[in-house]
């Protein structure tokens, strides 16, 4: 989205209610700030995440998607993040195959006490997508405003 | 269509002070489905909470979007305050504007236009919000404990004391486990029996409590609170309720050369036998492998010494059929076998011998009577040399033995070498380790006793090879502190075996559908915060069929997995989570995907007889999911192929619907 | 040419008929050209006689109607599997599709199947296709006969064969192979060296050409859900034709990754397109990447066997590492 | 009749597209396809594209009317139905047919103003076919290869096209081209089309008799229990629809992009199970009927209600394309008395 001449992003970002939305709570609790792009949509787990949602934040407009669970091996649910991690290395990987810029999707495991490291992976996901510009290869031009 | 209100607070200055609240609740008062908005100061205050209230019974709400703080800090007030109001409580989302926006964004019109937005993805979201009731299941006020050692022992004991009924399940034909085989315990030195049999009596008399012995697990269905057990009691050949114990039987069985397990092998017992004088139940058991009659049909001598009657050769294996409501695994532990060890020449002489002999060997109920003598010809040795960590720690050689720490090793160690000292000052003990790990209350004084009080050789290095030679173990070992070589002439050798978790635990951990780790240690449902509970709802952990423990730690999670049962059982219904997974059985074709990835076992499949369009019927394989096992994390709903997984709460289409407001 | 004649062929379903083993015999019917075969069930000596066809054409993949034949009667029905099709078989199995004592198979060696477009491309107006000395004779309407390598002529599926051996039968006729050491992914190693904006590009002009006809959907042994949601208004999902260039991509992601595990790389979706995508290099990638991630994996190679994207390690690499990897997992 | 020499027809199609949107087949790697001529490509000697020329008029996917949701008010945006001029060039003769079969359902009344506007913008300039494939049937339904209709009507040989303008649209077009046509008589037409009717007569399909069928058969087929076993290997899917150059069904759908609302039309296939879904569920629950519907339509409903006209033109994209080969030949084969 251009921005008074300036690209902003839109960025959807899918946190685990246990270990990331907590640490998004807690980058809010400590006053660290990261771009307003972010917009974060709360799951159960990382495993809750489906590829078609991912494709949909793409379809819809978003120019980054970044997910984010419990580190692995402290699920809540004990082994949601490992397929998580399957699964998200195989789509991404395909999405790289089709052309899809890599820098575009991400995984990051960021736990509830780790609200630096929230707000750190943000502000560096804002900025690669920032310099990636403007989401043109998975985009829906029916979406377009 | 719903008719929603939109609560928006300004938490005091905490939101209002970035973000213009009035025009987040104007700006929301157009999104679809919206009938009502509002702001307010504190709507978590009860002030708050009454405008909630007055507005649903007003515009008759059907969902409401609270924008303020993190769903994680008033989730539930809102939901209680709605469920007040007579609205569904899932009728409720939240939309994060603190915590994820006020607080992390500074400038007003930024924040504002997020608040918006995250507002308008909470608005997508109830409009496609259904009410949810969460399911109910009675619960079964008993437990069952598998496995009859000090774990079990402990577990059974704190449940039953608490009130509930709990039987315990031991293959052996008596509790007491490893423990009973124990000399002496580390870092007290008091008996192990003198601590253990108490308990193991507490038990047998204890009126809540029934031992079903000599017995295994054959089948476990159902899930938490009701669980269907069905237990087969193996034949003893003894009826047990007429049994008195009085070993009669075992002296005059002529039947003499049976291995006496109890003693690792080291002496041999009759065909009928009592495993230890203060074994629980004390009641005979006939080894059918050995016994004449059973094989023959020819001898019957326990039969005519019996003078109460017990003895029946007819006796067959019996299933019970009994309902739990909780199930703890306490199913222990076994030191590995030497087989793959050969170059501690375990095969080759007898006087090569694991931790657990050396405990029968110095146990006053021993083959030995408890003096500490040569296997191989009686003899009192001179020099003894412990090896640590045979098979434990075996990063490179996991073909071989473990890649984790045993744990225990050290301290037991530490105690046989103190112990050996103390009695025997004559001899001579090496102790060879790759480390020596003593954590635990009053444990690293324990080993630092052992060696500068009782000078026992503690050696940092490893055994290379054991070779006998005469009637001399000759044992070649590196210092590789001194850095050179050692060869030591030794009289016995005593090899600190790893422990593995005891082979029943994979079976059982299939029937449980609980999970386990690679080495066949059953898994926590949180490895820091549910220690003793199974991912399984209603499954509990006991001692080390979790993971390698010493006695104290055993005793406090076996209470502890106690106090989770007895937390469990003292409810007389389970509320489940109403957020769980749901499968459409139109649309589920049945190819068990979901049932690979689900933690829980909350997955089972049924066929099921299908009315086709083309007026036909059909049966169909379909997945079910057992709402009361379920928890809700989604892991399947990805997994199904067709969609027909979803989850309550956090549907496709309500994820979806976030998504596109977000992103319009 | 294949090794096994349609007359063994015949002669053994006749006898699974005659002796009652089976009431009904799925195979492949002859047509108006000789490279044009249908899948079809046959229930009478006289029918396979008459109709039933073995050639180099029968590469057809019967999974389909081996579900619906085991759901309709509870007599067996036979099947006849090429090497590559007891994969399929295997597959269905793990997943419950059929029941297998509904089943008779029948193992069939393959020296692999022609692609009718390829002699098409080579041949205008074909009145006939007949082997001759190894090779592929076309007699045509206007060139007269005209002589094609038969190896020049094997459909890519058959090019890069993954295996001779057939993993699941209950009756092989004729030798089984070995499972082959095939090239199948050099073309996808090929793509993956690309730089991305080529690799865009290439995706972009070979998707663009989906006419989303769903006959890679409909053949695809592994597509065997009651309602797929590209079908279902209630999946969020559901489109009919492509109304943008983003649903192409959406669509065939999408498909390839709720077959990924469950491919057998059967090749079926990309020999039945009308519009010659090269839909298997999508499923190879996946193919490529569990193997390259996780171990090599070949989907039906067992039956009950459980799928890498259903399971784990807790020493998996992370996604931002496999895409790093790019085509050098390999 | 005019004629140009083979190496000025690029000079031709400049001079076309100069003024129209010009639509000529080019050879690609995955057949001949219909290409818009920007000067660098080259006319495709295929015998014909592999989707129909049907989506110059009926395309896939087009968009009907958008709704802009403003707040809670909803606005209407008529499309823009305004289409530039184009010319398809090197229609094949069945092709050329299947407008006409399409013609009578979407002008016919109610008209359907979309296909209208865009039949009225393009031109067809057919081209005979001198080489046809053993798929080849149009005879069946007597349309003859070697003389197509059109606009403008063209024969292509060794070193000239030909051109014969048909209609007062193809006169104007070829009129506008007289700088770089002459003038010529039609002995070379002539002879080809008589070397060509020859060819056609010796084809593997040239015996096809259609006559079994026709309109007012309904009853004479629907009941027929042939249906059943030739319908077995039907998948189900839409290739044989998808790439039929006369199947004219659609679905309307919506799509919400967020911001408005998308009504569109895209083409349906009634091989599919939710094909003419209504509330009440389908209308044809089993693969065997949504088979036999494809068929009856085409070889007895449609002449039912087109004068006896049936709506298979026999390009043979069907019998091509279908995964397993099932298609109209098969089915007239079995239920046709055809041998």
């Amino acid at each position: 989205m251009q921005v008074n001449g300036e690209f902003k992003p839109l960025i959807v970002a899918f946190c685990c209610n246990w270990c990331s939305y907590a640490g998004a709570d807690l980058a809010g609790n400590n006053r660290l700030n990261y771009p307003a792009e972010v917009k974060i949509i709360r799951v159960p787990c990382s495993c809750r995440v489906n590829p078609m949602f991912i494709l949909r934040a793409f379809q819809r407009g978003a120019d980054g998607v970044i997910l984010c669970g419990c580190h692995p091996g402290d699920c809540h649910y004990t082994s949601g993040n490992y397929y998580t991690r399957r699964r998200m290395a195989l789509l991404f990987s395909m999405l790289d195959y089709l052309g899809i810029e890599k820098e575009r999707t991400r995984v990051e495991w960021v736990s509830a006490a780790e609200g630096a490291k929230f707000a750190a992976t943000m502000n560096d996901f804002v900025e690669k997508v920032t310099a990636l510009g403007e989401n043109k290869r998975l985009e829906d031009l029916r979406c377009k405003k | 269509m719903q008719r929603i209100g939109v609560f928006v607070c300004h938490c005091g200055t905490n939101i209002a002070g970035t973000i213009d609240v009035k025009a987040v609740a104007e700006a929301l008062k157009n999104e679809p489905g919206v009938v009502f908005s509002t702001d307010y100061q504190y709507m978590c205050s009860q002030a708050g909470q009454d405008i909630i209230k007055n507005a649903i019974a007003e515009h008759k709400l059907t969902g409401i979007v609270v924008c303020s703080c993190s769903p994680r800090m008033h989730e539930n007030t809102f939901r209680k305050t709605a469920a007040a109001a007579g609205l569904n409580s899932y009728m409720v989302e939240i939309a994060n504007i603190r915590e994820q926006c006020s607080w992390v964004h500074k400038e007003m019109p930024v924040g504002t236009e997020k608040a918006i937005i995250l507002g308008k993805a909470a608005v997508a979201k109830v409009n496609l919000n259904a009410p949810l009731t969460p399911g109910e299941s009675p619960v079964t006020k008993r437990a069952l404990v598998i496995g009859g050692g000090i774990a079990g022992i402990q577990t059974a004991l704190d449940i039953a004391d608490a009130g509930f009924p709990v039987d315990i399940v031991e293959t052996k034909p008596t509790i007491g486990g490893k423990m009973a085989q124990l000399d002496k315990t580390f870092p007290t030195l008091d008996c192990a029996a003198c601590i253990l049999t108490p308990k193991m009596v507490e038990v047998a008399q204890h009126e809540n409590i029934r031992i079903f012995s000599y017995s295994e697990v054959s089948e476990i269905k159902g899930f938490v609170g009701n669980f269907d057990v069905t237990i087969k009691r193996r034949a003893r050949y003894v009826k047990e309720d007429l049994c008195t114990g009085c070993g009669a039987c075992t002296e005059k069985c002529p039947q003499k050369k049976v291995p006496n397990e109890f003693n690792l092998g080291m002496d041999n017992r009759r065909a009928i036998y009592i495993p230890f004088a203060q074994a629980v139940p004390k009641v005979a058991t006939i080894d059918a492998d050995y016994c004449t009659m059973l094989k023959t049909g020819k001898c019957g001598v326990c039969s005519k010494v019996c003078t109460a009657g017990a003895i029946d050769y007819q006796a067959k294996d019996e299933f019970v059929e009994e309902k739990y409501g909780a199930i703890v695994a306490a199913t222990g532990f076994n030191p590995i076998s030497m087989d793959k060890f050969d170059e501690y020449a375990y095969s080759q002489s007898k006087d090569v011998i694991t931790s657990l002999e050396f405990e029968r060997l110095t146990n006053a109920a021993g083959p030995t009577a408890g003096k500490l003598l040569r296997p191989s010809d009686g003899e009192h040795p001179h020099t003894i040399v412990f090896v640590q960590c045979v098979g434990s720690r075996c990063a490179a050689c996991a073909e071989k033995g473990k890649e984790y720490c045993s744990k225990i090793c050290c301290m037991y160690t530490a105690k046989h070498a103190m112990l050996t000292r103390d009695k025997y000052p004559d001899t001579d003990v090496y102790v060879f380790y790759i480390d020596v790990r003593t954590p635990g209350k009053a444990f690293d004084e324990f080993y630092r006793r052992a060696v500068e009080e009782y000078g026992v050789h503690y050696i940092k290095g490893m055994v290379g090879k054991v070779s006998p030679e005469g009637n001399k173990l000759k044992v070649q070992a590196s210092d590789l502190i001194a850095g050179k070589q050692l060869h030591i002439d030794a009289d016995l050798v005593v090899l600190a075996a790893a422990i593995e978790p005891d082979k029943s635990a994979r079976p059982l951990a299939t029937m449980l559908t609980a999970s386990m780790d690679t080495n066949d240690f059953f898994t926590e449902a949180h490895p820091k915060l549910r220690p003793v509970e199974s991912p399984t709802a209603g499954v509990f952990l006991s001692g080390t069929c979790q993971g390698p423990k010493d006695i104290p730690e055993t005793v406090s999670q076996a209470g502890a997995a106690a106090s989770k049962v007895i937390g469990l059982l003292a409810k007389d219904k389970l509320t489940g989570n109403p957020c769980v997974a749901h499968s459409d059985e139109n649309m589920c074709n049945g190819c068990s995907t979901c049932g690979n990835v689900c933690p829980y076992g909350a997955i089972t499949y049924e066929d099921k007889e299908f009315r086709m369009p083309d007026r036909t019927t059909k049966m169909r394989r379909i997945a079910v999911v057992n709402e009361a096992v379920c928890q809700g994390c989604g892991c399947c709903t990805v997994a199904c192929m067709s969609g027909a997984m979803d989850l309550k709460g956090f549907m496709n289409k309500q994820i979806m619907a976030e998504v596109d407001a977000i992103c319009k | 040419m294949q090794e096994i004649k349609r007359e063994d062929l015949i002669a053994k379903a006749a006898q699974l008929l005659a002796d009652g083993t089976v009431d009904r015999v799925i195979g492949w019917k002859k047509g108006e050209f000789d490279y044009d075969v249908t899948p079809a069930v046959f229930t009478s000596k006289e029918e396979l006689e008459n109709e039933f066809v073995w050639n180099d054409f029968c590469g057809a993949n019967f999974s389909k109607y081996l579900r619906k034949e085991a759901e309709k009667t509870e007599s067996k029905a036979a099947v006849f599997l090429k090497p590559c099709d007891t994969y399929s078989f295997n597959q269905l199995l793990t997943e419950h599709k059929f029941d297998r004592e509904k089943v008779y198979a029948v193992g069939v060696p393959c020296n692999g199947m022609l692609d009718d477009s390829k002699i098409k491309a080579a041949a205008n107006g074909i009145s006939s296709v007949s082997e001759e000395n190894g090779k592929v004779a076309v007699e045509t309407l206007y060139d007269g006969k005209i002589t094609l390598e038969r190896n020049e002529m094997l459909a890519e599926r058959c090019v890069n064969c993954k295996s001779k051996k057939h993993v699941a039968y209950d009756e092989l006729l004729g030798e089984d192979g070995e499972v082959l050491d095939s090239a199948r992914f050099d073309e996808v190693a090929k793509i993956e060296a690309m730089s991305a904006d080529e690799r865009f590009a290439f995706w972009q002009n070979e998707l663009s050409r989906c006419i989303r006809c769903n006959a890679c959907r409909n053949i695809c042994p592994a597509c065997t859900c009651e309602k797929c949601v590209f079908d279902n208004p209630d999946s969020g999902v559901e489109n009919k034709a492509i109304a943008d260039s983003f649903e192409e991509k959406m669509f065939h992601i999408i498909r390839a990754f709720h077959v990924v595990g469950r491919c057998t790389d059967c090749g079926e979706c990309s020999r039945v397109c009308p519009q010659n995508i090269p839909l298997h290099l999508l499923n190879r990638k996946f193919i490529k990447d569990i193997n390259g991630f996780y171990g090599d994996y070949q989907a039906g190679a067992e039956a009950g066997s459980r799928a890498p994207i259903v399971d784990f390690t807790k020493e998996d690499l992370e996604p931002g590492e496999a895409v790093e990897r790019g085509g050098e997992n390999a | 009749m005019r004629k140009i020499s083979l190496d000025k027809l690029n000079q031709l199609f400049a001079e076309i597209a100069s003024k129209n949107s010009l639509y000529i087949p080019v050879d690609t790697a995955a057949g001949a396809k219909y290409e818009k001529y920007d000067g660098t490509q080259t006319m495709s000697d295929a015998l014909n594209t592999t989707r129909s020329a049907k989506d110059f008029f009926f395309p896939q996917t087009e968009n009907l009317v958008d709704f802009k949701v403003e707040g809670k008010n909803i606005e209407i945006k008529e499309p823009v139905n305004e289409y530039e001029d184009f010319v398809i060039f090197g229609a094949r003769a069945c092709d050329v047919k299947s407008f006409e079969i399409l013609d009578r359902v979407f002008l016919a009344d109610p008209v359907d103003n979309f296909y209208k506007n865009r039949r009225e913008h393009g031109v067809v300039v057919s081209m005979a076919c001198t080489k046809p494939a053993e798929t080849c049937f149009c005879g069946t339904f007597g349309i003859d290869a070697a003389a197509p209709a059109g606009d403008i009507v063209c024969h292509k040989t060794a070193d000239a096209v030909y051109f014969d303008a048909k209609t007062d649209k193809g006169a104007k077009l070829l009129e506008s081209l007289n700088a770089l046509t002459e003038d010529t008589d039609s002995a070379a037409v002539d002879a080809q089309t008589a070397q060509t009717r020859e060819v056609l007569k010796k084809l593997p399909l040239a015996g096809l008799d259609a006559s079994a069928f026709g309109a007012d058969k309904t009853m004479e087929f629907f009941n027929r229990p042939e249906w059943q076993t030739i319908s077995e290997s039907c998948l189900g899917c839409g290739t044989c629809t998808f790439v039929c150059p006369t199947c004219q069904c659609y679905d309307i759908k919506d799509f919400n992009t967020g911001n408005e609302v998308k009504r569109y039309r895209c083409w349906d296939s009634c091989m599919y199970s939710d094909f003419t879904k209504m509330a009440h569920g389908n209308i044809r629950n089993s693969q065997v009927e949504r088979f036999r519907q494809r068929f009856m339509h085409k070889l007895v409903y449609y002449p039912t209600n087109n004068e006896g006209i049936f709506g298979c033109v026999g390009c043979g994209r069907c019998m091509a394309k279908c995964p397993v080969n099932m298609n109209i030949v098969k089915v007239m084969r079995k239920l046709g008395g055809n041998k």
